[in-house]
């Protein structure tokens, strides 16, 4: 679709492009920090940037941009709900030769280009962090997502992978704290109960999560002794690791994120070349480089 | 204005339209302080549009109305009460779940302590001493739900008469109870009226009104038609301002036949209600069923058509014992079932009148799955003209219709199911004078093709003037059966009397 | 007895019929076609075909749940499975339809049967036990998304064959495919609530329970039918959102309920019981895909998105009641 | 009571009528006592004082939230929009509990007074127009939704005061507070129901709504009072929410709205109006508690969970109501 792209750019020579995006979940702070980013840099950039919310349903996710091609847009960014769900859109903007750029997390169908990281990393950097802490051995539970979400699944596998690696560690409990932090302090709580001091670290598939576990763990005193590592780098969760309260958080880039799928997006459309995988790697915040991180 | 003082109640040019079609057109009514003033007219004639007007629950289009010489303004209920005016509702307004002392005393309950904390035990008290005045023995923290709508009726008196009002509406406070209780209220009016109260009486029972009325208003299709003093007309002169027309007799002629036996009952009975119910009818013939209130009348109606079990007894039709479980056995059995309680076992208030008349033997006008909707429409007039259903398009609302019009559907429904065994409970409650003749002609007719009839009613009149033989009830145990001979008034009061 | 009724029955004829029902579906008629002029106005790109098909197609799938939960409604009950059984259908039919395996037909009927038994299942346990309906789907619906989840392993079932992606992605004579199964369905429910008998008992039982009985009605019969049926649209719903999305998601359709019981009682169909159309329901579901699509078209920022949608929703059913209890 | 005169009952003939206060009560009470057993035999860990402490202090929230909706389902309406309220109420409360601005009364009376204000704006919709509750509470489940997003920027509001986080975290007398708040909510809702005028309206008006009308009761007064309440008991809810998780949350709360309503018709409130106690509500929170606390010591895995949820709540009323049609 590049070529098409680059003709229409010509012809509407000086117009402002537009770019519509569709992103995951406007309720996610991530998400909103990278749309924050996004608006920043197409402000910058002079371009009409278009971005609405898709609640988490890949399909509300389809329509949006199945309007965004009636719309004519120039370039359409979205930030997948589902690996495969989300794949119907890709199809449809490029069949319509619009280009699409995937931003934060991949589709199963080839888009135009992609900006992001590997959900999967994170969820490996995290079990690695606590498979070091504690030696290789240990009793480890484990907050889910939304099960059956693209991050959920992710972030499993590639805590699992790890986990495989070190015999010693064992998985004492798994459970859906669907992202929240409310339901996570509760199903800590309940752990506190059923496991006690058995438990001597706990990986939350997100921060929100991982500030409830603590938060129940803190309650009951267990806190020192449990090791509690998150994804995300949420504030709330820097501020945590600055404390000593969480132990770990991983660190996801929402202003490269963010910036890259813009400049990506208008490169494409004015048939500029341009990178057609951009990796933004996480990286793990503890209290020794929180400092980077806060600000 | 110069409103005539002696009036504590005077409207004048009340109109009410419902989506286009006038209920009211223009009418009038001036009652005076301490008078019972009857409003007479046919189902439908827009008796109680016209008082729900003066309680509150209905804004008129126009017209005026004077409360004590004063404009009267309402804007609910909550008002009118308070001014002094308050009302036995025709439909039984209560809630089910609250007990009979609290359905009493809803909306004006004594409190205690502080503003808003019930004081139940006063409301108990109170309750207590009105019902036991009227003569009713009823627990008064009986949940309503579980009166029959005989005792249903009976709180609903008491709860306006302990209102303190200067005037009571009342919208047919008899047609759900038998003579003893009618006379209670007749001398609780007796009371009231010599306090000043003024009360408005609705009632389809002529000698009702000419014992207790001393003045009557009539309309007429929503029109005002006179008012005359009650010494001043009979009952004749009456129906025909009421209805237009002359009414040749009442009870037409009884046709003796000798039938086969269409149903007989063995032995019926259910623990605490009724016990050792047996009987026969024949086609062709009507078996009154009498008994004062509670008798267990309706109870055994019910066990017949298996909306209720009974413990006891068998059931045969046709000679053949059946197994009735539910109201679809019953039916496939040919009885029919015409209930006391049209509203609740009736009809579908939000279905058509030609919904609700067919409901009951849809499947005589379907074609596989489908509704052959000419063939119903036409079977449908058909049934509202031979009942005289008065309704602007068959496609009315039941819930829109005068009550005893709605009655007039329910039988309407059971009749087209064609039953070979009728149980008819109440059937002419509510039932306007002309229509009555109308369903007395149609029993008969009923009878005539062969068709058996069990009939309660609390109108011993009717009771006496239709049935072949009369079964008499008294605390749900059966004390005889009488033949057409002695059956009189009398005989059935002496039977029916607990001993 | 032949001649026709002159009296009271025919000689107001027909210039009444449009009064208890007719009015309640022109007031939200009224206010749908409001809402679709002003957005034509303020978003040229609004009244296109493009964009008109889009709404069809995206409103679809809420329709089709819709007027299952309609007939769910008019009987007097309440449906909160149809979410998870959209997801449970979806993802059986997303098991046997990979490439190469079954024909077409067999991923549709399993995800139909899917949707029938649970929808069956919750309408014997309506029938069989007191418990109310609300209770009973809000346990199916915690059921169905614990099978869901169970059945494809917490993970999307991907990898599905073209022919079953017709459903939801191809065309027929220019047509949409999930468009044509709307209007099929519109046409079946349709006739099957106002022509049929059963339809006619969904009416008398949720109108008034009691005397339904009492004219030898089956209760128990119309609300398995009911509850059946409403499953198996949620069945239908749950193959054309699997097919579209080209993924059997475990967890597709949360929350589906509510748009679709807001569609049905926006289109009229009373909490209650006893009244309710299948056009009154297209048009509630119409309103609210119009209302969503408007928005993103308009870009209204994400959050004051969802403000604006609540209030043109009230509006929409103020200025539907308003047109009623003026006459 | 007086014994039930059964013969009346019968008359009245159809058996769900028996659905009276007191033995639907019972039924519940012997549903949740089993489940409780059961769950300490299998598994050791359940019936310790700190797990119970640990289960009423989770329980306290959607307990708050079921006694609102408890009053709203007795007069006959629905409230779906406590959800939001929820957040509205956390997020506002944040928003002024951050350490060295207010005193700890000021975010407590501006969380109560945006749940107060939103629920009566349920109200006054609802009494001025005829829109449906469920309609009208669905539209501001929307608007509050995005209100909170609004007023929190999308972000959860965090760093609240320790006197603030006192609230959901802190004890007094070795009681956690939310326990306290339960308790004192438990007391004056109770009271308020079945001691007061107001609470005798809502049983009228939920009976019998134009009964209640003809007795002069007002019924917009009713229905203000009533949804009010219902706001009032959502942002107390959303205060002990904030303040046990020290953040304003703008997505807290989603959901909520379906779990408040089943813990009141799990504990006998009709949602056809005018039945219904704070009692049977708080057993009914205390049910979904603790099945939610005994899969998670048991440890079900996390699919099989909502299977076994939903098996075990709809099981629990068909006991109740099996208790019920016995006598
Ligand atoms: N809500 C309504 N909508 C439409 N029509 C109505 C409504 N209420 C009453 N009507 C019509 O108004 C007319 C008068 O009814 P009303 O109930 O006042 O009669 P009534 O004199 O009390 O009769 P009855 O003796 O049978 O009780 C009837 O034709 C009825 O169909
Ligand atoms: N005051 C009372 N106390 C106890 N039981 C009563 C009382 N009144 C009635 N019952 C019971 O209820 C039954 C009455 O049913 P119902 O009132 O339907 O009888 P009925 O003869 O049809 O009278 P109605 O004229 O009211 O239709 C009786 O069998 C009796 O057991
Ligand atoms: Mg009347
Ligand atoms: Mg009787």
């Amino acid at each position: 679709g590049q070529s098409s792209s680059s003709e229409k750019a010509d012809k509407e020579g000086g117009k402002k492009l537009v770019i519509g995006a569709t992103m995951l979940s406007m309720q996610n702070e991530f998400i909103v920090n990278v749309n924050d980013e996004m608006t920043k840099k197409a402000e910058a950039d002079g371009v009409e940037l278009i971005s609405i919310d898709a609640e988490r349903s890949p399909l509300k996710q389809i329509e949006q941009v199945e309007s965004f091609i009636a719309q004519q847009v120039d370039a359409i960014i979205m930030n997948p709900c589902e690996v495969e769900a989300s794949s119907p859109a890709v199809t449809k903007a490029l069949a319509a030769h619009i280009p699409i750029i995937n931003v934060n997390s991949a589709t199963s169908a080839k888009p135009t280009a992609f900006v992001g990281s590997d959900d999967a990393e994170s969820g490996r950097i995290a079990m690695n962090y606590i498979a070091k802490r504690l030696g290789g051995k240990g009793n480890v539970v484990m907050m889910h997502g939304y099960m059956g979400q693209a991050a959920q699944i992710q972030r499993e596998q590639g805590a699992r992978e790890v986990l495989k690696q070190y015999p010693g560690l064992k998985l004492l409990a798994h459970q859906t704290g669907e992202w929240d932090r409310a339901k996570s302090m509760t199903l800590m709580e309940n752990w506190i109960q059923s496991y006690g001091p058995q438990i001597n670290a706990v990986f939350a598939q997100n921060d929100e999560m991982g500030m409830g576990a603590v938060k129940a763990l803190t309650s009951a005193g267990l806190k020192n002794k449990v090791i509690v590592v998150s994804i995300d780098a949420i504030p709330d969760a820097l501020q945590a690791v600055k404390n000593g309260t969480l132990d770990a958080t991983i660190f996801q880039n929402a202003e490269q994120q963010g910036a890259k799928a813009i400049e990506t997006a208008i490169k494409i459309a004015k048939g500029q070349p341009y990178d057609k995988e951009t990796l933004i790697p996480f990286e793990l915040v503890t209290k020794e480089n929180i400092s980077k991180y806060q600000k | 204005m110069s409103q005539s003082q002696e009036y504590i109640l005077d409207v004048r040019g009340l109109s009410k339209t419902f989506s286009g079609i006038k209920a009211l057109d223009n009418v009038q009514l001036a009652v005076r302080k301490g008078e019972v003033h009857a409003l007479m007219g046919e189902n439908g004639a827009g008796k109680s549009t016209f008082m729900k007007i003066l309680i509150g629950l209905l804004k008129p289009d126009s017209g005026d109305i004077f409360f004590e010489g004063a404009p009267l303004q309402v804007k609910n209920v909550h008002d009118s009460l308070k001014k002094g005016i308050s009302m036995i509702h025709q439909e039984i307004l209560m809630v089910p779940e609250l007990t009979v002392a609290q359905n009493i005393f809803l909306g004006r309950e004594t409190t205690r302590f502080m503003p808003g904390w019930l004081d139940d035990q006063t409301i108990y008290r109170k309750a207590n001493e009105i019902l036991t005045q009227m003569g009713v023995s009823l627990d008064v923290r009986t949940p309503m739900k579980y009166l029959s709508v005989a005792e249903m009726q009976m709180v609903e008196i008491a709860k306006a008469i302990s209102n303190d009002a200067k005037v009571i509406i009342m919208d047919e406070p008899t047609s759900a109870i038998s003579d003893k209780e009618v006379a209670t209220l007749f001398s609780i009016i007796n009371d009231l009226t010599k306090k000043g109260v003024a009360i408005i009486y609705i009632s389809h029972k002529m000698d009702e009104i000419f014992t207790i009325a001393d003045t009557i208003t009539v309309l007429r299709d929503g029109r005002y038609i006179a008012t005359h003093s009650a010494t001043e007309l009979d009952t004749n002169r009456l129906i025909s301002l009421m209805v237009g027309r002359e009414i040749d007799s009442l009870f037409p002629d009884a046709v003796e036949l000798g039938g086969q036996e269409a149903i007989s009952v063995k032995n019926l009975g259910r623990k605490g209600s009724f016990s050792g119910i047996s009987f026969t009818v024949k086609a062709g013939e009507i078996l009154g069923m009498a008994g004062l209130m509670g008798a267990g009348r309706t109870e055994i109606a019910r066990a017949i058509f298996g909306l209720d079990r009974f413990d006891e007894g068998e059931i045969a039709v046709n000679g053949n014992l059946v197994s009735i479980t539910c109201p679809q056995d019953a039916m496939q059995h040919g009885i029919g079932y015409v209930s006391e309680d049209r509203k609740a076992l009736g009809f579908i208030p939000n279905m058509t009148v030609k919904e609700n008349i067919t409901l009951g033997n849809l499947s005589n006008y379907t074609q596989g799955l489908f509704i052959q909707q000419k063939q119903e429409a036409k079977i449908a007039s058909e049934v509202a003209e031979n009942l005289r259903i008065k309704t602007h398009t068959l496609d009315q609302k039941v819930a829109n219709l005068s009550g005893g019009n709605q009655q007039k559907v329910v039988i309407g429904k059971v009749l087209l199911a064609s039953p070979r065994i009728i149980i008819l409970d109440e059937p002419t409650r509510g039932i306007d004078i002309g229509a009555k003749s109308e369903i007395y002609k149609l029993i008969r007719q009923l009878t005539a093709s062969g068709i058996a009839v069990i009939m309660i009613s609390s109108e011993l009149p009717e009771l006496v003037g239709m049935s072949n033989r009369i079964l008499v009830l008294s605390e749900g145990k059966q004390t005889t059966i009488l033949s057409k001979q002695e059956a009189t008034q009398e005989t059935i009061m002496a039977h029916a009397m607990p001993h | 007895m032949k001649n026709e009724p002159t009296s009271y029955v025919n000689q107001i004829g027909n210039t009444y019929r449009l009064r208890t029902r007719g009015i309640g579906k022109y007031g939200i008629v009224l206010a749908f076609i409001a809402l679709c002029i002003i957005l034509s106005v303020m978003t040229p790109r609004f009244l296109t075909v493009a964009n008109l098909v889009n709404i069809f197609t995206q409103v679809s799938i809420n329709a089709l749940l819709a007027f299952g939960v309609t007939f769910v409604i008019i009987t007097g009950g309440i449906d909160l499975s149809i979410g998870s059984m959209v997801a449970v259908a979806g993802v059986v039919a997303a098991l046997f339809a990979h490439p190469d395996t079954y024909p077409v037909i067999v991923p549709i009927l399993m995800g139909l049967l899917a949707g029938l038994a649970l929808g069956a299942l919750n309408g014997f346990v309506i029938t069989r036990t007191k418990v109310p309906p609300f209770i009973v789907t809000l346990g199916t619906m915690t059921i169905g998304r614990g099978l869901a989840l169970i059945l494809s392993k917490g993970r999307p079932v991907s990898n599905l064959s073209d022919s079953f992606n017709f459903i939801g992605g191809g065309q027929l004579f220019g047509i949409p495919m999930p468009i044509l199964i709307l209007i099929i369905a519109f046409a079946v429910c349709s006739i099957l609530l106002k022509k049929t008998v059963i339809g006619r008992y969904m009416y008398a039982v949720g109108g008034n329970e009691l005397a339904a009985e009492a004219s030898g009605i089956r209760l128990n019969k119309v609300k398995m039918v009911v509850y059946t049926l409403c499953g198996g649209l949620a069945g239908l719903a749950g193959i054309v959102l699997t097919s579209r999305i080209t993924t059997g998601q475990p967890n597709a359709g949360a929350g589906f309920e509510l748009d679709a019981i807001a569609a049905a009682i926006i289109g009229g169909t009373s909490t209650s019981g006893g009244v309710g159309t299948i056009m009154g329901t297209l048009i509630g579901a119409l309103l609210i895909g119009v209302i969503s699509n408007g928005l993103d078209l308009m870009n209204v920022t994400s959050y004051y998105q969802q403000v604006v949608m609540g209030v043109i929703i009230i509006g929409a059913v103020v200025l539907d009641s308003l047109s009623q209890t003026k006459k």
